[in-house]
């Protein structure tokens, strides 16, 4: 084992030696390539990559990753990569979830990490099912769908996570599809730069227990009419020609034509993904049709983990004990001769 | 309790019980330092009311806190209070079955009206009913003397009223000839910026000293001379903060950052709030959204390198038990504190108890060995905590450290140490330079793996919580191999019996009975022990402190003894481990499930049955 | 023990013989007074009623309403209520829990619970510490506070209640202080009505360890102009004469004064709480200063029990099935003689 | 295994095996349907690759079907095949090692060329090498037979080829002289509304009998005559499966609405599956969000008056021990099932293992005592699960049910119970015209306290999980009320005893050796004594479904052997916990932990050594 001398990767150099074992067509292949050719990108050593997992079909990624990896148990992976975020905050920390690990099992932790803002990239696989245990309904399963444990059709409202994140006080939120490479590559890269937690839902088709369900958006001649990519600073334009765009109706944004009943480019809303209000972003994570694909908030506040620094730093000026020795001899003491 | 008397006679316990809002902690408190200040050995045990707040004058609101001084080593904050300060009704009624007959009880009676005793719970009057008559009885109006102490001082009722603590402490300063000048200086510092109160405070106390001495409060006032303690510098110390000193220490010793996950709960919350306080020294302590957080963010800071730590009591450990597993099979250093309270489910969250052993062995699934040790008092918790985080690093793999409530809530004198005068700790870690370096590779002798953290280049790896090849670490389905690794794993633990100190016969060394304890019963064994032998009665006494493994000799111990006694606090959990694994002996037990620790009479008059044959 | 033969019930039929148990002071009182008040109105008889708990200070309110009750485990009464009510859905089931309870160990039951939409009642006393174990922050402590466990102050983002249940989902959501008990009675009222998850956020002060912490909002002089109590189909109008209400601008709520700059009460939002579009709701909800109080979102959807119900008419009518029995000859089977 | 071949001659093994895709489930479970009509007794095992479909024609993504046959009972799936049926290199590469040398092993040579050896992972063709020449193998063109028989019928090409499982099918069915008519009409119920598929399936069946017949592929085909089994009508259950109706039957038989709280997990899913058909019945399969959800809305349930259950697998009862002490504290009926798997963490998923019960004895904090139990067999789930519900019911306690992976999908004819004909089951509660009740007051004799619903008025009260006092539930912290409450809880579980069918012997009644076993173990030990008897050897074999508490007479039992053996698949927990129930036995143990079921070999050979004292 030598030490690797430079930084000039490829997307080969992310790759373990261990067999991919995914059911042949699972998006999370596509998912796997994305990420590993964003990473000679992303500008960090491969040895100060972290990839931690919980437990499904997705949380298999960190075997397939030539990086650190912990594939952990179901729905803990936000506080394991948070306590490897903390422990050294000079480390990339990538979190793999499905919907069934992040928002069933694992939503307390989820929402806590995002309250949170640790510097942690979450990439969420919504395939809207539980992969690994073959086929029961998820918190994202459309109500009124049968799976194995609803045979009769699912009664719970299904969570939307962008709805959830931005709830709890997210400051990152991008969504993708699988079948979008380079778009996710370009969220990807998004996310690592963004400090804070970073939350990238992608729709990910699961070939045996849910195929096609994001049919209706990423099949081929629905794309462009259904998927809405946008983008910080640009109008909000989609279509086949960009000849559609979202105005705000009210309360509401609405998916209008160009050129139709006198809407022009003016009216079309512009993107700020920065801003610290989320009131857009919420409408934008909450629309159906056209869904809303590419970042869609990225507001940059504090991480934990500066706001821990800085606390350090002070701590250190200020206390009265300036190692442990110190301490022990603090308060009142005696001596026995 | 009368055959005891003469031992106890260079000892007294006193105990200062009122209500929540009467300051009775810190008069405890103030008793305590001025005494381990004149050098006697000491012990305390402070017992608050359950959880709430309740109301004003009823016996659920009474907080005590017991003191022990002695001239001769303490081990116990003691049976029974020698003297009472019972500073309203509930106070004399929820301690009055503990008092022996015969002895002293300080009462302020402006806290004794009708609607007073009436609200504690007593049918009639109680200075009048007869319930005090056997007792030596001082009834003092502290309420009212110290209004009249600091009448004019200009300071409003409120802090008039709560001034009277010091009132009382004053009465027993003199009592037990102890100086002033140590509550003083605290009464300084305390109330720097209140000019005021720092006045009435130390007019109160000086008020009650000279009452007491007025009113000649006991015949002869009796002092405790120093005790015969080994020379150093010392302080005292409760055991949760000891605990904590003892991770930093660790954490220092290791060279490495120290991590804490935890989420409060009692009666472990302190170590979180010490921990919390010396973030500078590389303590990272980190409050999470609950107890499953709390381990599985201390995985992670284990993986990354740190000290990893968690704390937590019994109901806490049982939800991590899913994640204790995850450190058993990725073998990954890590420090499990669980301090004990009365259980099952929420039980008694401020009482104590030694129930949560088996838990601690056994509460997860599959077949998951992790090194199990226990604290026998406050200052013990330091080299507890120390010798886990020892063991984690030099072994790599996860240990619980068994406290309890009585033992983390309790005080005693520590000797200070320094970081220089401790053990060295040596995290067992792949060199830069070893050659072919594997994931679950090991160390012949202690079967620890060599752990790398992320950050070095070409040790890129993956663990996870699948079973692993023995070698490389990948997912393996392999049949043989997961037998050799559930065999490897409890290997690993056992060989730490090489690494740990000889279990310890106190008393007689073989011979007709062999007391066998754990943990936090140390204080009250020892003592009993030490009073069977003064009383000419055989037996000896083995402690265990490493329960998984057990100390090498400890069948060669047993063997030794015609009887073996386990006592414990709970209903049998160590003996049954124990038939377990030595099911060569026969053991008798004596368990206590009270929330209680045990008290010595209790243990001596057991030994003697058993000696008798009973 | 005799059957209570009458509905006719007054506030001290719902106080049980349990001496209560809170520091003299707490607003935890005030609450209890409040609940036992308004469920003679309510119109259920006591033994249909069931209160469930976590554990902290709050969680101990069981004990002292002679209604059934469940003292359980931290964190987890959601779960633990959901399983009676579907056991027996003619129970009026009352969730009390803490700000540490509800969304620190069990935040993820509380968003499930959101999600389904269970009809539960469920009182949030939001006092922004951990109570019982004395003193440590919670996720709704402010940033920089000073307790036990953040001696040099927090680091953490609180969570916003409102945003956290809207977010889920959650179809009701109202805020009252606990020095309002007029308010609070209307407004578990309106929870008991509602018919789905209700979650009403209760500003309750701890005397002991977080005290004054919504003075700035409930002290008497600042009550009027601080707090904005809002009604459903009233303008959203405050100040102790009424002379400031909520206006929008741009995506944001902002409070102006009657009269001022032209504004008339025209100007003036009108509220939905019944809308089913969360975006105003949102707003409210997030709104510091004046901060709303009253019931800002209350959107009627079917309950997850009555989903069950008709799912369960509908097998009964398609089942081949008709009995257990009938179920265990099933498929094939072979007789041995 | 030479020495037990002529027992075994009126049974045979047969394994099909194949890739993920290629249908060997369904193959298997066909001939099992076809020979369970037939009159046979039976047992199966699927075998499926762990967790995550793997690359095809590796062996990781080998899936077998092991099915056993016989005229006489049949208590395992096999220990080795005597037929293997492998449909590419992987299947045989998979399970190779497990035919013994002499047996028949059918292959799809279409699938045997250059890479698909390679893929399998050998290193030389192994129609060549040599590893095949021991056996007796058929070497057929499936594949391209299939295609053949099925050109011109219009079928799609995938189509086709899903086809060839039909063919090997039907290969088989002639070998063992099956009829093919339970599988024609299953194909016609399948593909009703596909015709062509149908048709296509038919076909390839017949071509497969057809093609068996002309190459005569056994010298002379065999047939299993129908084994002597009690009268009734049968039908094939799978484990799962039988306890999700277990459960359905306890309730309709306690007038009771049941209600599951589950989160999903290998392999305890089908329970959920299962019960979700079934919500007319009263059955309330609710999925929460995770495991701790799914037993405390389990809880609410039980206080609310259903049958409460939960069920999981190791991780998860990890995850509900907290929850399931306040099942304990409050004591409110409910069933826990855990569907054991390899461990420690997330372990083998999919393989078998008993390493759960120190788990469900232990892992949570405090005294926390349930009633735990195990089913021996698929069917016996059935029995179990009632039983589990019933004690719940009657003795208002927590009940923890141990299956196993092994257990949970095998199948085994069951003798079809209806409702009338199972025991009563009389709910614990209070009438409406009990005078004073109070919530904690108890029945005598069972010590189980009278349950009361929300809805009933006048007998309002609140639970919880802090200590209570042992009559009113009010409350408690006085001492010595916990004293007794945990002593109270211990023993209304014991005395479960007096209510539980005593311990059984199969084989000699007294003697040599007691081999003792638990759970799904039941088979392999049952066939092993079995042969040891038949064989002369002096062995009884003891088998606990109920483990705490013991049954009555398991001292006297044990007491009438010189030996005692525990076998368990873990690494000696029941023996433990035996050592310390019953300490006056010395108990030997055979431990295997591969994630694999005993093969009844591997128990004769150490029962042999044991006898030969070795
Ligand atoms: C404690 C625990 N509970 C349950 C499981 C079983 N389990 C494994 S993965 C999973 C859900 C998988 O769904 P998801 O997270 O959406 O991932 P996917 O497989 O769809 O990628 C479940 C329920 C487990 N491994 N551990
Ligand atoms: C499993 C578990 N973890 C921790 C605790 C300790 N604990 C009890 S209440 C509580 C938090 C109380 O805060 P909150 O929910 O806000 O209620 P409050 O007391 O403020 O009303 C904690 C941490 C516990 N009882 N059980
Ligand atoms: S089951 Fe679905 S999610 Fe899992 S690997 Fe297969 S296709 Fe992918
Ligand atoms: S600690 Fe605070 S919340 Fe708890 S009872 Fe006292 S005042 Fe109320
Ligand atoms: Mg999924
Ligand atoms: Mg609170």
């Amino acid at each position: 084992m030598e030490k690797t001398e430079t930084l000039e990767y490829t997307y080969k150099d992310f790759a373990s030696d261990q067999e991919v074992r995914w059911c042949p067509g699972c998006g999370d292949y596509a998912i796997l390539k994305s990420v590993q050719k964003v990473m000679p990108e992303v500008g960090i050593r491969k040895e100060d990559v972290v990839f931690v997992s919980g437990i499904g079909c997705s949380s298999r990624f960190p075997y397939y990753m030539d990086t650190y990896g912990f594939h952990s148990i179901h729905g803990r992976a936000p506080a394991l990569a948070t306590g490897v975020k903390l422990a050294n905050p000079s480390l990339s920390v990538w979190q793999i979830t499905g919907d069934g690990d992040a928002l069933a099992i694992g939503g307390n932790h989820f929402i806590h990490a995002i309250r949170r803002n640790v510097d942690l990239n979450i990439l969420l696989f919504n395939n809207r099912i539980y992969g690994l245990t073959k086929g029961q309904f998820s918190p994202t399963t459309d109500l009124g769908q049968k799976t194995k444990s609803s045979p009769q059709g699912t009664i719970d409202n299904p969570f939307n996570p962008g709805e959830l994140v931005i709830g709890a006080s997210g400051h990152f939120f991008a969504r993708v599809a699988d079948t979008n490479p380079k778009l996710m590559q370009a969220v990807f890269k998004e996310a690592a730069k963004h400090s804070g937690t970073s939350i990238v839902e992608i729709m990910q088709n699961c070939v045996i227990f849910n195929d096609k369900v994001y049919a209706n958006y990423t099949a081929k001649e629905n794309r462009a009419d259904h998927i809405i990519t946008i983008e910080h600073g640009k109008p909000m334009l989609f279509g086949a020609n960009n000849e559609k765009g979202l105005v705000l109706r009210g309360f509401k944004l609405e998916a209008v034509t160009l050129g139709e009943n006198g809407i022009t480019e003016e009216d079309i809303l512009v993107h700020d993904a920065y801003e610290e209000d989320n009131t857009v972003h919420m409408m934008l994570a909450k629309l159906k049709m056209p869904i809303v694909n590419g970042v869609i908030r990225a507001y940059k506040d504090d991480t934990f983990e500066m706001r821990l620094k800085k606390q350090v730093e002070e701590i250190e000026r200020t206390s009265k004990f300036k190692s442990v020795n110190d301490l022990f001899t603090s308060g009142e003491t005696w001596e026995i001769k | 309790m009368g055959t005891t008397a003469v031992q106890e006679l260079d000892k007294v316990v006193i105990k200062f019980a009122g209500d929540s809002g009467d300051g009775m902690q810190l008069t405890g408190t103030q008793f305590t330092g001025t005494s381990a200040l004149l050098g006697n050995d000491i012990a305390t045990f402070p017992d608050y009311p359950a959880e709430i707040r309740a109301p004003q004058g009823t016996v659920a609101g009474v907080s005590g806190f017991q003191v022990h001084i002695g001239q001769t080593h303490i081990y116990t904050p003691g049976d029974q209070p020698d003297v009472l300060v019972a500073m309203n009704a509930a106070a004399l009624k929820a301690n009055i079955s503990e008092v022996p007959r015969g002895k002293t009880i300080i009462i302020d009676i402006d806290n004794f009206k009708r609607k007073d005793w009436e609200k504690a719970g007593f049918a009639e009057d109680p200075l009048e009913s007869g319930v005090l008559k056997d007792y030596h009885v001082i009834e003092a109006p502290i309420t009212s003397l110290t209004r009249k102490a600091l009448e004019g001082l200009g300071l409003d009722n409120k802090s008039i009223t709560r001034s009277k603590n010091m009132f009382a402490l004053g009465m027993v300063y003199w009592m037990f000839s102890r100086p002033l000048d140590y509550t003083e200086r605290f009464l300084k510092d305390k109330f720097a910026k209140k000019e005021l109160i720092y006045e009435g405070n130390v007019k109160a106390l000086k008020a009650g000293y000279n009452y007491a001495e007025t009113i000649e409060a006991l015949s002869s006032a009796s002092t405790i001379l120093p005790a015969d303690m080994a020379p150093g510098l010392y302080k005292n110390i409760m055991g949760n903060e000891a605990t904590a000193w003892g991770f930093l220490a660790a954490a220092e010793k290791a060279g490495k950052e120290l991590f804490l996950g935890s989420y409060p709960i009692t009666p472990a919350s302190e170590i979180l709030h010490e921990i919390s306080k010396h973030k500078h020294f590389g303590a990272k302590a980190f409050q999470a959204e609950d107890e499953i957080a709390g381990i599985t963010s201390a995985i992670g800071a284990a993986f990354a390198g740190d000290l990893a730590i968690t704390t937590t009591s019994g109901p806490g450990l049982a939800l991590k038990g899913e994640a204790l597993g995850l450190a058993v099979m990725t073998e990954l250093p890590l420090v499990v504190v669980d301090v004990q309270r009365g259980g099952p489910s929420t039980g008694l969250p401020t009482k104590t108890e030694q129930s949560d052993l088996m838990q601690a062995l056994y509460g997860r699934n599959g077949e998951s060995p992790v090194i199990v040790v226990a604290a026998k008092s406050p200052a013990h918790c330091f080299d507890m905590a120390f010798m886990a985080s020892k063991l984690a690093l030099e072994h790599v793999t996860p240990v619980v450290l068994l406290t309890d409530g009585y033992v983390a809530n309790g005080s005693q004198p520590w000797r200070i140490k320094q970081v220089e005068d401790l053990d060295d700790i040596v995290p067992h870690e792949a060199s830069k330079n070893m050659m072919n370096w594997q994931p679950y590779e090991r160390d012949t002798a202690s079967l620890a793996r060599y752990m790398v953290y992320p950050g070095m280049a070409g040790y890129e790896h993956r663990i996870g919580g699948l079973e692993k090849d023995h070698i490389t670490g990948n997912i393996s389905y392999d049949p043989r191999n997961h037998e050799e690794m559930v065999r490897i794993r409890e290997e690993k633990v056992q060989r730490v019996a090489n690494y740990i100190p000889d279990l310890e016969v106190q008393g007689e060394e073989s011979g007709e009975l062999l007391v066998v304890g754990w943990g936090g019963t140390y204080g009250s064994l020892t003592t009993a022990i030490n009073q069977c032998q003064a009383q000419g009665r055989p037996v000896g006494h083995a402690h265990f402190s490493f329960i998984k493994p057990l100390p090498k000799n400890t069948a060669e111990v047993f063997g030794r003894f015609k009887k073996i006694v386990v006592c414990e606090l709970n209903n049998g959990q160590l003996v049954n481990y124990l038939r377990g694994e030595l099911p060569q002996f026969d053991y008798l037990q004596y368990n206590k499930i009270q929330g209680l620790p045990f008290r010595v009479a209790e243990l001596t008059e057991k030994i003697a049955d058993i000696l008798a044959g009973k």
